[in-house]
């Protein structure tokens, strides 16, 4: 149960993977408990401001925790970015040729990417897109899923043939043909973690947290995300 | 004893009547009673198909909301429209049997019985199960679900229902209709034994005369809406003026009289009514006991000397007192005094003129034994 | 595989349920047997937790029952514990987002009856309570049937109010349908298809004995 | 004509003739049935209460399939379980009114009308919608919604109801039962006029024998889910076996006569029965017409010398062939040939005794006009 | 405000009620009337739909229907479109998603019927056919009513599935739902709570309009 966890961690969809296993090494050197609680940014976000009882949040985008500092609901001066994501274009199909120019010739039915309004992947993706071509002529083969998670899960399942997805999605899926997106092309998705208000004086947390910035740095960057410099 | 609409509410007793006095208006169909009907015996309701019969029990038991007026029970007010008094049917005690059983579909045989046995007044008259199941005939029914029951069954079910809440007041709407005349036979008397054993006053829709004259205390004869008569059974069988209401095959008189004596072997029964002696089929009643006769119209025929010779066993000397067109053409009704009763005989209007009949003759009335019900 | 979200979902489902079956059968009685000119109003009310998606239903329920509401104050102050974020705040929700499903085919199959069964049960001066318990219940077996079957199902698969009410936090209020949520939104399908199909096979399994057993049993009117 | 249950299936004769040879078995009931009834005129099916009446109609409707056996309509097999025949009842033409009416809730009485005659047979038999509602008086209850109907109302809208789908066989399960008598005297003549114009066969269980008798041509007697008997209608009145199942107060004749003459002044019509005048009420027919007379024992006397001045106009001389003992104590059934027909009377024991009735003693039998309902 | 998606949902909701009336009824009387003894499978098959979330649901239906499937690869032949990501995919999604709110509610008001009408019905030479169209049909109103209230109001609210397999394209596939979702996500709770507003006051007003008329013409049985 999770009654008990020491520490809860909020954390972005995109990013339970590594969390994960974060977690799990954290645990073997502190002994603590720590609990992830999955969740959309904006969702979580939300919750925070509505008394959830998290500890850590780890968000997908920038936005949300500078809010939850302003609001004074996070630690000030707890803000950092524990990951940069990456962007690939991922075909479900072994073998498919994806460059640039797949996008800008247009070779695809369906394009599938995470909704830009609430996800910093589908923003990355659609900066990218208003790049390479124009957007409005990209849309209307564009498909929108609530997440970057749903939009793997659309060009999995061939239904779109095509995926603005997360870099690390697409690496772990195993199989597929992939071109990871030059980071020229967008924004990087910076994905800022916060240390919560109400969790001022919980020393695990605040372990977790410093665990995140430095020893888990290796483990982010294996998994297919980027670290931010310091 | 008709009733007299002008006559003030005030007059309306409370002491061990039920009195209705209201006025309820549904479509095109509006029922307005003001009538008093003491709280014993049983009182028939009679009345054509629509003449309100079923609208009067239910406004009685609290199933209708009258527009305006007032229905009392004994001293409590069941409802009154002054007052916004509308007592809920639950609460008064009112044993309702409906015209179409509505027998709960849920239950089994014994549980529609137990849901009501659950519910009996503490304090009511006796009627307990054992002796109910065996009066009606259930015993072979408990086990079964409702559904199944062909239309008779229902209605013994149903009226077994209504008797084991021990009600203070039984409002019974055509109990008996889907029952074949045995099995009426069967039950009739033991329904007019409990009932008076109980005290249990009792409304009884009937169609059939016969069914309720032998039983019934005190008739109300309903015509679209309106009470048109009321009054005590033997006064109302003589009224020639309800016969068309009543339906013309059932007039007659109720007489009251006294067991006599009983030839066992012959299986007679003689009473004596008013100084005359009438001989019946075998009454099961010890002499001396009260019991009353029904005399249909049509099974007296009259002889101007003393016939001979003939099965027809009671042959009663009186007078002729008046005759009067009956109800059909061809038909005459003869009013008959006997020693201090009187007697109605319907005639052909051939017999009237060839024996030359006239009020003051003297006659004899012939009554078979046989016409008797037993 | 985590037990934990399993037996969670049930006692959710179970505790909704339950609930509403006491919540949810007088307010469709009374619908049922009202002559109140407020009845439609109150009929429309009980079936709009519907059209708003769940989890905005769920957003607005985090504001009204969370710490800085009346409601969730009042609670807070009660037991000492936030009502957001915990398994009771997730009964809340669920309560009033399956709200419909207990209601609607109630107050159908209530309606269904008519007079006749009620005048009856009067007539033995069973009171209106009595005729409620006795009466218009069993008779009206198929319809809380269906009630139960939509209020439990449901509530078993629901996740957008559960999830934004309960914060789907291990052990407390993280259910079955959002465990299956999080693993195909974190493209663990293996897990998710293995947790979906017990999901459906047990649900499968217990839907038909409780069909067959209510066909054994029929509650047939008439 | 009682059933002999070991008559080849095959002497069923399967032309103009309704063939149920069936057992179907309910929990405690079984119902086993083997009779043939003509594809013609009125059958009156009677029994106890919980004899297997409506079972038997059901079965033919098609509503209760039987387990074993043929149900033969004419030449349309409707069901042969060895042949897996079960033709559905809406295919069957057979027009049932059900004893707890059935009316469409959601419909209106011209709707509940509207959605049989929509459906009648276009070769079926003439009843048109004016015509049904004029004689069932239901002009008043056509805008009524059918849950406000009274049980009687009801019961003349499921009667209209099932005419209007002309059916090929009519089935009809206590369609008067809820009406009084009155109302019965003006429904029974349109039906049975209807019946016999239109030549619907039908099936018409009934719990009254006076309701039918003058109008069945057949009689089928259930007991206990047995065929007790079966035959044309007088010869069913006549036998002394069935009266017990007939009901006690039920025994008497049928004949067939001819009207002689009327006088028009006295409102009589004289009827000659193989030989003997009877005087009856008027009966609206030319002369020469065939009716029937039902004549029951209890309204026949007898006198051993002709009786003089007696209101009683029908004196008929003949000869007693029988006496029986009646069904109750104390009474004696006399069978007396007159000229060519036989008549019943119900004596008293007492009666007997008295005038030395024996067996080949010449009496007269005394009918009052008025015994003979109008 | 973008009317686009109100105007889609509205269409939604409406197609899928009037197909499932379309399909569900007869699936419902068949439940009603059969004696068969796979009855309980199929009425459990039925519910089925609801145990699952709606993002997981979404998520098979995605594969089921999906251009790869047999289904959606047949369809992608008959019409040269995708059944995914088009207006007809999600009618699909909701219909299946939805079936339960149709077909639950009228088995359960047909059965209430019990026999005597039908007998009553093929006794006027009735086809079984006119006997549902003219009789079974109006004498359950009042479970028409809880079907078609139940799934119109959550084919309005509902957005996991559609969501899923519809993939938020406007003017095709964006409905009410995502729209207000996606406002609450993206923290414009001003506009959220204008158009939670709008649809809930909106739906409350046709549920009282739908409720009040139900009562004016009752479809009382008995
Ligand atoms: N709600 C109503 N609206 C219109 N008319 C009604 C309503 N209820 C009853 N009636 C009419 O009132 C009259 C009296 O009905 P009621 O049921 O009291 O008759 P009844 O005397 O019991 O007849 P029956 O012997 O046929 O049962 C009938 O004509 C009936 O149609
Ligand atoms: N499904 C069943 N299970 C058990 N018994 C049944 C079933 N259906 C009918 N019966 C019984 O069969 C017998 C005959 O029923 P039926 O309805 O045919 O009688 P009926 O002659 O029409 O009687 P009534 O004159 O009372 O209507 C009854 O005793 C009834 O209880
Ligand atoms: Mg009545
Ligand atoms: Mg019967």
């Amino acid at each position: 149960g999770a009654q008990g966890a020491d520490v809860l961690v909020a954390v972005a969809a995109n990013f339970v993977r590594p969390a994960e296993r974060i977690v799990d090494d954290f645990a073997e050197v502190h002994a603590a408990d720590v609990a992830l609680v999955a969740g959309s940014t904006g969702k979580l976000y939300a919750q925070i401001r509505n008394g959830a009882p998290f500890d850590v949040f780890l968000a997908a985008d920038q936005r949300r925790p500078a809010l939850l500092e302003d609001e004074g609901l996070a630690l000030a001066g707890s803000r950092f970015t524990y990951a940069v994501g990456r962007l690939a274009l991922w075909s479900a199909r072994e073998g498919v040729e994806l460059h640039a120019d797949t996008l800008r010739r247009g070779d695809y039915r369906k394009l599938a990417i995470a909704n830009p309004e609430l996800a910093p992947y589908g923003q990355a993706a659609r900066e990218v897109l208003s790049r390479l071509v124009s957007l409005a002529r990209a849309q209307e083969r564009l498909v929108t899923a609530e997440s970057v998670g749903q939009a793997f899960a659309l060009a999995a399942t061939g239904n779109a043939d095509l995926g603005l997805v997360a870099a690390a999605q697409a690496q772990r899926a195993g199989h597929g043909s992939l071109w990871l997106v030059p980071e020229s092309l967008h924004e990087p998705i910076r994905q800022d973690a916060v240390m919560l208000a109400r969790s001022r004086d919980n020393a695990t947390a605040a372990a977790f947290v410093a665990f995140l910035r430095t020893d888990a740095r290796a483990v982010i960057a294996s998994l297919g995300y980027g670290v931010a410099s310091r | 004893m008709s009733v007299d609409p002008c006559r003030p509410a005030s007059s309306l007793s409370d002491f061990a009547a039920l009195a209705m006095d209201f006025r309820l208006q549904r479509a095109d169909f509006g029922l307005v009673v003001r009538v008093e009907v003491p709280l014993e015996g049983v009182t028939a309701v009679f009345g054509a198909s629509g003449s309100g019969k079923t609208t009067l029990l239910r406004a009685v038991a609290g199933f209708e909301r009258p527009d305006q007026g007032r229905v009392v029970a004994g001293t409590d007010t069941w409802f009154d429209s002054a007052t916004h008094t509308d007592v809920p049917p639950h609460r008064r005690a009112a044993g309702f049997m409906f015209q179409d059983t509505r027998l709960f579909p849920h239950l089994d045989v014994a549980g529609n019985l137990a849901f009501a046995a659950r519910r009996a007044r503490a304090d009511g008259g006796g009627f307990d199960r054992a002796d109910v199941v065996t009066a009606l005939d259930l015993e072979p029914l408990l086990r079964r679900r409702t559904g199944s029951l062909s239309g008779g069954e229902r209605q013994r079910v149903a009226l077994g229902r209504t008797l084991l809440t021990r009600p203070r007041i039984l409002l019974l709407d055509e109990p008996l209709a889907a029952l074949e005349r045995e099995r009426k036979a069967d039950i009739l008397p033991y329904l007019e034994g409990a009932l008076s054993r109980f005290g249990i006053p009792t409304l009884y829709v009937s169609h059939d005369i016969d069914e309720v004259a032998r039983f019934a205390d005190r008739m109300l004869l309903l015509s679209a809406g309106r009470v048109q008569a009321h009054g005590p059974t033997p006064q109302m069988l003589e009224r020639l003026d309800l016969q068309p209401a009543m339906g013309r095959f059932e007039a007659g008189v109720l007489l009251a009289g006294r067991v006599l004596r009983r030839d066992p072997r012959l299986h007679l029964t003689w009473v004596d009514v008013g100084g005359d002696e009438i001989a019946v089929p075998e009454i099961t009643g010890a002499g001396g006991a009260e019991v009353r006769l029904r005399i249909r119209a049509r099974d007296v025929a009259l002889a101007t000397c003393r016939p001979e010779g003939i099965s027809i066993r009671n042959v009663l000397p009186g007078t002729l007192l008046e005759l009067t067109p009956g109800d059909a053409p061809g038909f005459v009704e003869a009013l008959v005094q006997l020693h201090s009763v009187r007697i109605r005989s319907r005639l052909t209007l051939a017999a009237v003129e060839e024996l030359g009949l006239a009020p003051g003759m003297s006659v004899f009335a012939l009554v078979k034994t046989v016409s008797f019900g037993v | 595989m985590d037990h934990g979200p399993v037996w969670l979902t049930l006692l959710l489902a179970t505790v909704t349920t339950v609930g509403l079956l006491l919540l949810g059968t007088p307010v469709a009685y009374w619908l049922a047997r009202t002559k109140s000119r407020a009845k439609p109003v109150v009929e429309a009310v009980t079936a709009l937790p519907l059209v708003l998606p769940p989890t905005v239903l769920g957003f607005y329920l985090l504001v009204a029952l969370g710490p800085l509401s009346p409601v969730g104050g009042f609670w807070l102050e009660l037991t000492g514990e936030a009502l957001t974020f915990s398994f009771s705040g997730l009964v809340v929700a669920s309560l009033i987002y399956s709200l419909p499903f207990m209601v609607q085919p109630l107050a159908s199959a209530f309606e269904a009856l008519g007079d006749g069964p009620f005048e009856a049960a009067a007539s033995l001066r069973a009171s209106p309570l009595a005729a409620f318990v006795h009466v218009a219940v069993p008779l009206s077996a198929r319809g809380f049937l269906t009630a139960i079957v939509l209020t439990f199902t449901h509530t078993i698969g629901e996740f957008g109010v559960v999830l934004m009410v309960g914060g789907n936090i291990p052990g407390e209020t993280r259910v079955v349908s959002i465990a299956i949520y999080e693993h195909v939104e974190t493209l663990r399908y293996a897990e998710a298809h293995a947790l979906s199909a017990g999901l459906v096979l047990f649900s499968f399994l217990v839907l038909v004995l409780v069909y067959a057993l209510n066909r054994r049993f029929p509650p047939h009117v008439g």
